[in-house]
């Protein structure tokens, strides 16, 4: 099958960050993401289980956005100017896709 | 000072406080007793709609009070005043930075549904009655502390503004708008609707409650078992001292209002508790470089814990000698 | 026509119905609240169980009506005629493609069960009786509509081949299987075996359906909030026609077989309401091209809400007016 | 003989046991019927809680029994000496490895709670007592079992060190701290609390067992539709026999401890049913190389329907003939 | 560690086709993969969250299966056979694997 | 944006083995990770859905590490000294990352 080059960007964000992110994806006119539920993890800030958080401010989110390359430094900027000062990782990954017209 | 006694251990051997204690004694001893998030949230949901419900119920019972007006204006003037006390303690008592101390007096000023509704569920044990709007109070508290909190900061020179996402977060949370949601609802459908849903919100109340106090004793546990290191002497006499000092205040304009016992009672839990799902959310986004783990471990893992045990039946015995009940 | 009135002022004021606006205005102003996905389906196996349970039970208290097979069978005709009628009518009356118009039709054939919940607690206020078997109708008349809608599509020339695969999930499907399933145990062990669990699912059942209501209230809201834009003014009012069209012909098939006043107002329900849940799922397998925020958008957020609140008391009042009860 | 019969249908045609049915025949039927996974957690928290509780209660009124501590010790050794039993039976009736043989084993020397819990129904139902702390010897049973089958293995050659974490997460697993804690509170606040709390820990009890065991019964059909390949004859046999053994011993020592009628059955049931939450998870840390596929297949496809229909009745009746009731 | 080279393709798809899915892949032979719970996206198809649904319809699902190379194709043309029609995604990454015998 | 090489390793194993393997983790100094939940698989030990299981023993989670290239091998001996015995799943990815001084 044909494949095209494209970028799989993951980003680990607090849950209450995801409206104001997903927000400024769209603004960036990034429209395709996906977002999955995270249990748990560790980082700078320490170690966290979901069941041990009551309420919104608590849990994080892990949003995947699959983009063009040529998108990638619109995509980070965007996503940047939100994570910046919140807890959360960015990773960015090369990847193939088959329907290119799509991303 | 009997009264307080037997008051006080009648309440700490009641099945909610041992349910409590049985989850923060599970999760010291690292047990995987767990409630799942998605229960634990149906039983906040439960106890939301029950309460507010109920006092919309006896709003219309009793018809509005006409100082209805006056206690909620009341309530937001300690919401929002409340956070200036803490900070200047704070500064006080604690090493904590500007950034920090702020963060956890947004929390004082602020309110803990669950410590409200443990203390109606001790006051109607006692039998004591309270003006049924204070679940309104109840809700025009968790806001204005915020506010109070980001003045603080923004006096110290760094400038907050609060985009107006957040206000819409902060006043249309999901907890403030089912209880004040389900108020309505009580107090239009009145003593009829209450009968027809009364053996669901009205009877298993109490058993839903020592559930959701295990589950808040799981967390508040764990909490204490990570997070214990923020725990500095002087933050956690902070955490025990605020509470007096809110009630304290709450009491005076309890009595000022001319509130029943129950409504001074409720007046003076609502000040001594302090917020740990509307205010650290806020507190994330607004001040995201103050250290959730000092709130959260504060108002969660030493003010909840004081009130619910000590605290509830400290305001009711204080209360009952004030209005001579 | 007082009666009307004041049934249907009755039904807009009680707890359930309430609860119902709470969650749409809670979700259209945007609020966070939320019914974990969990505690909603718990909810709604609590709600299936206790329906289907009072229905096997109300069988094996009065026998099995002679009319009980014939009423099934009209139930079956019913589903797979009605979606006949709204493709013509959404023909006439819409712009939508065959393909969109087929899956919106099917919807109408099919039925929703929480409307039937909720006709079944205002007849039990109102101390109107109905045949127990009445939720065996129910479920019998989920189907038929998928295979009228797939029949319509495959005469526009585009065969579409259900596989068996499709026909299992259709047939066993969670709900159908908990409601008859909860029948046949209700019957079996009758007025004993609701005697040993009534206190669970008699008792509470109306507040569950409050929460339940909310939770629906909130989903509806979420879906007007975001696909109203496919409310084209042709195809909101089929929404609220349909519901017209289809109770008066299940008022005509309930007064041919004599069923009971009761009886009669749950088959003008059934035929009224229109599936979220069985037909959507459905759809999406079977016809991927049709736009599920048309047919989503207008079984859940237009013709819900209408027979929720304006419906069920309509259809009520008819049915006592043709019975002459 | 007739009384075991007619007991035996009672039990059969009951709610609960068509619940349980109905889950096994959806699941078998391949229905997409399922409750989620928080909500069975949740129902399996209110169980625990409610049986613990009432178990608690029940000691307080009827003061501390001086057989309380023997019976513990009993339980203890039982759960402990049946594995030697199981493994030797699995030698002889089965193909089974060692490995696979020692892991079975600790299933059956241990016990399951939801068996426990709906024999104290069917008790209650038929008017028979028992000493309240049955509860705690229930508890006493779960971790015995694990510690033989680990030196069955390390007989064998391959020694096995238990890490200090695995012993932690048996010995405080969250199923055991919430029974026994609610058994202290129940203790503690006596038939003061639980009339505090009984409409929500008494009467919708049964009610929710049923949705609890509709659940067991849905888990129980999958995992026979998938794995029943594992049940070869000598494996199912043995399903089947070790509940009679077990209950068998049960019922000596429960006469040599001159339990009540009650008292004797359920250390009956104790002994015949065999784990599906502990002992696995130990198993999947202690001896990951034993196949989960027949410990698990045996110990809910089999055992657990085979208590639950068949298994109960028979050991009340046989209780009730050997203590004379 | 000794590892070898792979592909790792994520199909994000809606859940009620999740079964069709891997039917179809365990009859292309495919026979190891993890299925991922999915909170909310966004696509052509527009935005949606899983707890603004009811019901069966909805919701979307994330199945990672890690494969040989060449046997890449064969899942591919297995997988569009089901996606085709329907709204969802499919990505491929490289990924290295350390037992290769298992995959 | 300035980004640097660093390593995804996505680890899928039984959820009570998670505390074991995040133990390890810790012990070798990987102190940032994330948890996911998992709703099903399949693989050599066969086919499994979380609702079809009960209690503890069941499940299963997927633990991602974001790591510098040259701390890959010390990770890769800490997990498998966990995940060896039991079932599961190791695979490991080429990405970049933006705040490299963070892993
Ligand atoms: N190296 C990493 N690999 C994977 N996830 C990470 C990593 N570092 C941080 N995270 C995730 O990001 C969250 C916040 O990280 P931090 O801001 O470092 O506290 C953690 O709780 C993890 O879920
Ligand atoms: N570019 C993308 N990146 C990540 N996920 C996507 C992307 N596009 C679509 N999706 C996911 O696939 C679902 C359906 O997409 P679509 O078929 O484009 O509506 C969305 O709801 C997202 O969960
Ligand atoms: N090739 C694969 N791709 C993705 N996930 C896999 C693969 N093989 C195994 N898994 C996951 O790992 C679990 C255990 O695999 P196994 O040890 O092979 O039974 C499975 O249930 C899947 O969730
Ligand atoms: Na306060
Ligand atoms: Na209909
Ligand atoms: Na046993």
């Amino acid at each position: 099958m044909k494949t095209h080059q494209a970028k799989r960007v993951e980003i680990t964000i607090e849950a209450i960050m995801q409206s104001r992110l997903t927000d400024a994806l769209s603004a960036a006119k990034v429209t395709g993401y996906t977002v999955l539920p995270v249990l748990g993890g560790s980082g700078r800030s320490g170690e966290w289980v979901r069941s041990g958080e009551i309420g919104r401010a608590s849990g994080m989110v892990q949003v995947v956005c699959i983009i063009r390359p040529e998108r990638l430094d619109g995509l980070l900027d965007a996503a940047f100017g939100v994570v910046d000062k919140h807890i959360g990782v960015v990773s960015i990954m090369d990847c193939d896709v088959v329907r290119a017209e799509r991303f | 000072m009997d009264q307080i006694l037997s008051l006080a251990a009648n309440n700490l051997l009641s099945p909610i406080i041992l349910s409590f204690v049985l989850g923060v004694a599970a999760s010291l001893a690292r047990s995987d007793l767990s409630v799942p998030e998605a229960a634990a949230k149906a039983l906040s949901i439960y106890l939301l709609f029950a309460i507010g419900f109920k006092g919309g119920v006896s709003v219309a019972a009793h018809g509005v009070d006409a100082k209805l007006g006056l206690t909620l204006l009341v309530g937001i003037i300690l919401s929002a005043g409340l956070p200036l006390i803490a900070f200047g303690l704070l500064q006080v008592m604690t090493g904590l930075s500007r950034l920090d101390a702020a963060a956890v007096a947004a929390h004082y000023g602020s309110i803990s549904i669950v410590t409200f509704v443990a203390a109606t569920s001790v006051l109607q044990s006692s039998g004591i009655t309270y003006e049924g709007y204070m679940v309104a109070v109840a809700a025009a508290m968790e806001a204005p502390a915020i506010l109070s909190a980001l003045w603080l900061i923004s006096r110290g020179g760094s400038e907050r503004r609060m985009d107006s996402d957040l206000w819409r977060e902060i006043l249309l949370n999901g907890s403030i708008v089912l209880l004040v949601g389900a108020f309505f609802i009580g107090w239009i459908t009145g003593e009829e609707g209450l009968s027809e849903i009364s053996s669901f919100i009205v009877a298993p109340f109490k058993g839903v409650l020592c559930l959701f106090l295990l589950d808040m004793g799981l967390v508040a546990g764990r909490g204490l078992r990570s997070r214990s290191g923020v725990l500095k002497p002087g933050v956690l006499a902070f955490g025990l001292l605020m509470p007096v000092v809110g009630s304290s205040l709450g009491a005076v304009f309890g009595l000022l209002l001319g509130l029943s016992t129950g409504g001074v009672a409720l007046l003076m839990v609502l000040s001594a508790s302090a917020s740990y799902i509307a205010v650290p959310a806020a507190m994330r986004v607004a001040l995201p470089e103050a250290n959730p783990s000092i709130y959260l471990t504060l108002s969660l893992g030493v003010t909840f814990p004081f009130n619910l045990t000590l605290g509830i039946p400290l305001y009711v015995a204080v209360a009952s000698a004030l209005t001579g009940a």
